[in-house]
C-alpha cells in the first residue's frame, strides 16, 4: 500500500505539481506551435505520452544495465577486456544513446502504427516525427538517468514508467488547456504586436501561475499519507 | 551557390534580422528556463554557441558526403557529442554553474536553433560562412537570452550579474519574475515590443 | 531511396547498413572522443562532487580536519546511507555528518546534518540541494535560519513555531515568514533522518 | 593500454546499438512500407526536417502533406530561407500554373443601406465572434463586415466598404486565407477565365419573402437563370450555382441582365474585360483605403 501511495504521489508530481511544460519549461515548441486547435493539441499530447512511455522504458533499461556508473553490463565488459585501474563508467555516452534510442523508437512506432493502425495514425501519428526533437522526452530520460546515479537510492523500472507516463499526461493536460483557451482567443481583438506567440506566452504565464498553486501539494500529501 | 549569403552577411543576419529568439521563435525552452539571472543566461548562450559553431564546422566539412535522407541523424549525433563535451566541461570546471543550469545543458541537443542552422546554412555552405553563421546566431541567441535575463533579474532580485542595483531600501523584489510565470510574462511582453518596433520600421 | 532500389537489382550497396556507413563511422568516432573526455575530466568531476560535501564538513562539525574524515556505510531495514565520521587534526573524534533528504515544498531537499560525537546534539545544518520558491522558501539555505538548529537535541523531535522566536531549550525553530511548509519540511526531514539513523551512529 | 581498451569498449557499445537499431529500422522500412505522394516527398526533402512545429502543423511531414494538397502557403515554414520557399512554391505551383488563376469572391452584396440591421452589436469586433450571436443583422448568411477576411489577407487585397467586404483583384493572389477566415463561408475561389467573372453575390438560402424582409439585394430564388440555361446554372438549396467549367459568356451576360434581384455581378480588376482573359498583374489598384465600418 505504501509503495502504491508513493507511486501515486510520484505520478501527481510529474503530471501537475512539477508540470513539464509550465514549471520545467520543456516541450515549449509544440506547446506554442501545435496548440491552435484543440483536436490536434490533444493528438499531440497523446503522441508525446505514448513516446515518452516507450522512451522512459528504454532509457531506464539502457541506463540501468549499461550507462550508469558500475552498471552490470559495463562491469562485465570491463572484466571481459581485463581493464583495471579505471572505474567502469560509460555514462558519458548517455546523451548519444538517448538520442539514438528516441529517434529510432519514434520512427519505428510511426511506421508500425501507419501500417497496422491507420485510424490511430490519423489521430496522432502525424505528430510522431515532431517528437524526436521534443525536449520533454529527453528531459524525462535525463530525470530517469539522474535517479539512477546514486546507488543508495535507485529508481526501479516501475518508478521510471510512472514518472514518464505522468510527465506525458502532464504535457497533454497543459497543451489541451492551452489549445482550449487559444481557440477562444481567436475571437478576440488582440493588440496587433501581441498576436500569435505574444498572447500565447501571456496565456501560458497565467496558466503557470495556476499550476504553481499545486506546489506544496506533494509535501502536504506525503505528510498526510504518512510517507 | 552564388545566391548564398556571404560570411559577413550570415554573421550579421543572425544577430538582428534573423534573431533566433524574437524572429525565428526557436529554442524557447532555455530562453524561458535559464534566464533567472544574467550569468546563467550568458553561460547557456556560450555553451550553445560552442555547440553551434562546432556542429556547423563538422556539417560543413561533411556536407558533400552526407546522404540527404540520413542528414538529420548525422546532425543530431554531432550535436549530441558536442553537447556532452560542453556539459562535462561545465561539470569539471564550473560545477556551480553546471548545478544551476542542470538538465538544460543536455537539452541543447534538441534545441531547434542548432539543427535548423545545420540544415539551412552549414549543409549548403563552405566552412567560413558556416562558422560566421554559428557565431552570428550564437550572438543573437545571447542577446535574446540576456534581454530577458536582465529584466527578470533586475525586477525579481534587484541585482545584475549578482551585484545589487536596486537597493532593498526602496525596491521590493517581485518574486514572481524569477518564478515560471515571470518567464512567460517577460518573453511575451518583449516579443510584442519587438514586433511593435518591427512594424513601426516597416511603416516608415 | 526505396523507389530506386526496387527498380535496380539488389546489390550489397543497397544494404541499409552500407548506406549508413557514415553514421556508423561517426558513432564510432564520437564514442571514442567522448570516452577520452570522460577519462580526462571524469576524475575532476568526481573530485568536485566530493568537494561539494567535504567543503561543508568543517562548517557542520567545528574543529574537524577534512583529511581525517572517514566514510561509513550504514545499513538498516534494507536502506543504505553513507555517514561521515569526523576527527580533528589529532584524530580525536569531533562528531558526525549525516546526509538527509526528503520532500520539500517544491521538490526534494537535500541536507547535511552535523552531530556531536554521541549524536545527541545538532552542531550544524546545510542545504546542498533545493528548488524552493525563490525569495520565500529558498531562505532555508540562509544562515539566519540554519543556525537555529545548532544546539538542538537530536533525541527528540524539532518543532516549528510561528510568529515568535523559538526557544532552543524546547527544540523549537522559528518558521520563515511565508514559507511555513518549507521550514516544516526541513524539520521533518531532520527528524525522520535522525529517528532512523541516530542509533546506528555509535 | 587501458585507455585503448576503454575506447574499444565504448566504440563496441555504441556501434552495436547503432547497428541493431538501424537493422530494425531498415527491416521495418521494408516491412511496413506505405505508398506516399511523390510531390509530398519532394517538398519534404526541401523542408528542414527539424520538426519544430512552428508552422502550426504537426511536423515537416504533415506540412509537406498539406502543401502537396495545396493547403497552406509556401512560406509557412519559419526555418526555410527564400531559396527553399521558391523551390516549394515551384513544386506546389507546377499544377496550379497550368490552370487559370483562382481568385476570391465574396458571395454577398448587402451593404449598410440594403441589409437589415437589427441591433447595436457591442461585442468583440470580429466576424467570428459576431457570428456566434444571433441578431447582429437580419441576414443569417451575409457578410458581417467586421473584416476577419481583411485581417487574414497578407496582400492587403480586402477592404471593408460600407459594412461589406470588397476584394481588390489587382492585389488578390488566391492564397485562400480569407476563405478560411470567413466564419460564414461566403468567400470562395472562382477560376478567373476572363478579366471579369460573373458571380452570384448572395448566399441566402431562404425563400423569396424571407430574403426580401432582411435584404434589398438578396436572391429570391426565382430560378429564372436556371430555367434559361440549365448547362451553366444549377439550382441548389434556394440559390443558383454557376458552372464555371462550361461558362458561356453570352448566357452569363443575359443572366446578369435579366436577374430580377440583380445579384448576378461581374467582378474583377477595374477596367478588365468581361469577355477576354487578362493577366491580372497589369492593373494598378485605385481602391481607397476606406475606414471599415463595423
Amino acid at each position: 500500500m505504501e509503495t502504491f501511495l508513493s507511486l501515486l504521489l510520484l505520478f501527481l508530481t510529474a503530471a501537475v505539481i512539477n508540470n513539464f511544460v509550465l514549471i520545467n519549461f520543456v516541450g515549449i515548441c509544440p506547446f506554442l506551435g501545435v496548440s491552435k486547435k484543440l483536436s490536434s493539441a490533444f493528438g499531440m499530447g497523446l503522441a508525446v505520452t505514448f513516446v515518452m512511455t516507450i522512451a522512459g522504458f528504454l532509457s531506464w533499461t539502457f541506463t540501468y544495465y549499461i550507462l550508469r556508473p558500475d552498471a552490470p553490463g559495463t562491469v562485465w565488459l570491463f572484466n571481459a577486456f581485463g581493464v583495471e585501474g579505471v572505474a567502469p563508467n560509460l555514462s558519458i555516452l548517455s546523451y548519444l544513446v538517448y538520442i539514438f534510442v528516441i529517434a529510432a523508437s519514434v520512427q519505428f512506432v510511426e511506421m508500425y502504427v501507419k501500417k497496422f493502425f491507420p485510424p490511430l495514425y490519423k489521430a496522432f501519428g502525424v505528430f510522431l516525427p515532431l517528437i524526436t526533437t521534443n525536449c520533454a522526452i529527453l528531459f524525462a530520460c535525463l530525470e530517469i538517468m539522474k535517479r539512477l546515479q546514486d546507488p543508495a537510492n535507485l529508481w526501479g523500472l516501475t518508478e521510471a514508467m510512472v514518472y514518464s507516463v505522468g510527465g506525458g499526461l502532464g504535457f497533454t493536460i497543459a497543451i489541451t488547456i492551452m489549445a482550449g483557451i487559444r481557440e477562444e482567443l481567436e475571437l478576440n481583438d488582440i493588440p496587433k504586436p501581441f498576436r500569435g506567440v505574444g498572447i500565447a506566452l501571456l496565456t501560458a504565464c497565467i496558466l503557470a501561475m495556476a499550476f504553481m498553486g499545486f506546489s506544496g501539494v506533494n509535501a502536504g500529501l506525503s505528510k498526510w499519507l504518512g510517507l | 551557390m552564388n545566391d548564398q549569403p556571404t560570411a559577413l552577411e550570415r554573421f550579421w543576419r543572425g544577430i538582428i534580422p534573423e534573431n533566433p529568439t524574437y524572429r525565428q521563435v526557436l529554442g524557447m525552452c532555455p530562453t524561458l528556463a535559464v534566464t533567472t539571472n544574467v550569468q546563467g543566461a550568458i553561460t547557456m548562450a556560450a555553451a550553445t554557441t560552442f555547440v553551434l559553431v562546432c556542429a556547423n564546422i563538422m556539417v560543413s566539412l561533411l556536407r558533400k558526403i552526407i546522404k540527404p535522407h540520413l542528414r538529420i541523424l548525422v546532425f543530431t549525433l554531432t550535436i549530441a557529442t558536442f553537447v556532452t563535451i560542453a556539459d562535462y566541461f561545465l561539470q569539471a570546471f564550473m560545477p556551480e554553474m553546471s548545478a544551476q543550469l542542470g538538465p538544460y545543458i543536455p537539452l541543447i541537443i534538441v534545441n531547434c536553433i542548432i539543427i535548423s542552422r545545420c540544415e539551412v546554412c552549414a549543409s549548403k555552405q563552405s566552412l567560413v560562412p558556416a562558422i560566421a553563421d554559428g557565431f552570428g546566431q550564437g550572438l543573437g541567441f545571447l542577446l535574446g537570452l540576456c534581454s530577458i535575463a536582465v529584466v527578470r533579474e533586475l525586477l525579481g532580485s534587484g541585482t545584475l550579474m549578482g551585484y545589487t542595483v536596486l537597493s532593498e531600501n526602496f525596491w521590493v523584489n517581485c518574486g514572481i519574475m524569477i518564478l515560471p510565470p515571470g518567464a512567460f510574462l517577460t518573453l511575451g511582453c518583449l516579443m510584442a515590443f519587438f514586433n511593435w518596433i518591427g512594424s513601426k520600421k516597416q511603416e516608415n | 531511396m526505396s523507389e530506386e532500389n526496387s527498380t535496380r537489382k539488389k546489390s550489397w550497396k543497397d544494404n541499409y547498413l552500407v548506406q549508413a556507413w557514415l553514421i556508423l563511422l561517426m558513432a564510432a568516432l564520437y564514442s571514442a572522443v567522448l570516452i577520452l573526455v570522460q577519462l580526462n575530466w571524469g576524475p575532476i568531476i568526481k573530485e568536485n562532487q566530493r568537494q561539494a560535501t567535504y567543503s561543508q564538513i568543517p562548517i557542520l562539525v567545528p574543529n574537524t580536519d577534512v583529511a581525517n574524515v572517514v566514510e561509513k556505510t550504514l545499513e538498516k531495514d534494507g536502506k543504505k546511507v553513507v555517514a561521515y565520521q569526523c576527527f580533528d587534526a589529532q584524530k580525536n573524534p569531533t562528531g558526525w555528518v549525516l546526509p538527509a533528504s526528503g520532500q520539500g515544498f517544491a521538490d526534494v531537499v537535500d541536507l547535511l546534518v552535523g552531530l556531536d560525537t554521541s549524536a545527541s546534539k545538532l552542531t550544524g545544518l546545510v542545504v546542498i540541494n533545493q528548488k524552493e520558491t525563490p525569495g520565500l522558501g529558498n531562505l532555508i539555505k540562509e544562515e539566519s535560519f540554519r543556525k537555529q538548529f545548532i544546539g538542538t537535541a537530536a533525541d527528540q523531535d524539532i518543532t516549528v513555531v510561528k510568529g515568535r522566536d523559538g526557544s532552543p531549550e524546547k527544540n523549537e525553530i522559528r518558521a520563515l515568514t511565508g514559507a511555513t511548509i518549507s521550514s516544516q519540511s526541513v524539520c521533518d526531514i531532520v527528524n525522520n533522518t535522525l529517528k532512523t539513523w541516530r542509533e546506528e551512529l555509535k | 593500454m587501458t585507455t585503448v581498451y576503454v575506447i574499444i569498449i565504448s566504440v563496441i557499445v555504441l556501434l552495436t546499438l547503432a547497428i541493431v537499431l538501424s537493422w530494425i529500422l531498415g527491416w521495418a522500412n521494408v516491412a511496413f512500407a506505405v505508398e506516399v505522394d511523390p510531390k509530398e516527398e519532394k517538398i519534404l526533402s526541401i523542408l528542414p526536417g527539424a520538426n519544430c512545429g512552428a508552422c502550426g502543423y504537426a511536423g515537416c511531414a504533415d506540412l509537406a502533406k498539406n502543401l502537396a494538397q495545396g493547403n497552406g502557403s509556401a512560406n509557412q515554414c519559419t526555418q526555410c530561407g527564400a531559396a527553399q520557399v521558391t523551390q516549394i512554391a515551384q513544386i506546389m505551383g507546377v499544377e496550379a500554373g497550368d490552370v487559370v488563376p483562382q481568385r476570391a469572391v465574396v458571395h454577398c452584396s448587402g451593404n449598410c443601406e440594403t441589409k437589415l440591421q437589427m441591433q447595436n452589436y457591442v461585442g468583440e469586433k470580429t466576424c467570428a465572434a459576431a457570428n456566434l450571436v444571433a441578431g447582429v443583422q437580419g441576414c443569417a448568411y451575409g457578410c458581417l463586415g467586421f473584416g476577419d477576411c481583411m485581417r487574414a489577407c497578407k496582400y492587403g487585397a480586402i477592404q471593408i466598404v460600407n459594412g461589406m467586404s470588397h476584394i481588390d483583384y489587382d492585389k488578390c493572389r488566391g492564397c485562400r486565407a480569407c476563405e478560411a477566415a470567413c466564419p460564414r463561408h461566403i468567400i470562395s475561389m472562382v477560376p478567373f477565365k476572363n478579366g471579369k467573372m460573373l458571380v452570384i453575390a448572395c448566399s441566402n438560402h431562404d425563400v423569396g419573402p424571407e430574403v426580401k424582409a432582411v435584404c434589398k439585394t438578396g436572391c429570391i430564388g426565382c430560378s429564372g437563370c436556371v430555367r434559361r440555361d440549365a448547362e451553366d446554372f444549377q439550382f441548389d438549396n434556394g440559390l443558383p450555382v454557376i458552372n464555371y467549367n462550361s461558362y458561356h459568356i453570352n448566357a452569363m451576360m443575359e443572366a446578369a441582365d435579366k436577374c430580377p434581384s440583380k445579384i448576378m455581378k461581374f467582378v474583377g480588376p477595374e477596367g478588365a474585360d468581361t469577355q477576354v482573359g487578362v493577366v491580372t498583374d497589369q492593373f494598378k489598384s485605385d481602391v481607397d483605403h476606406t475606414e471599415w465600418l463595423g
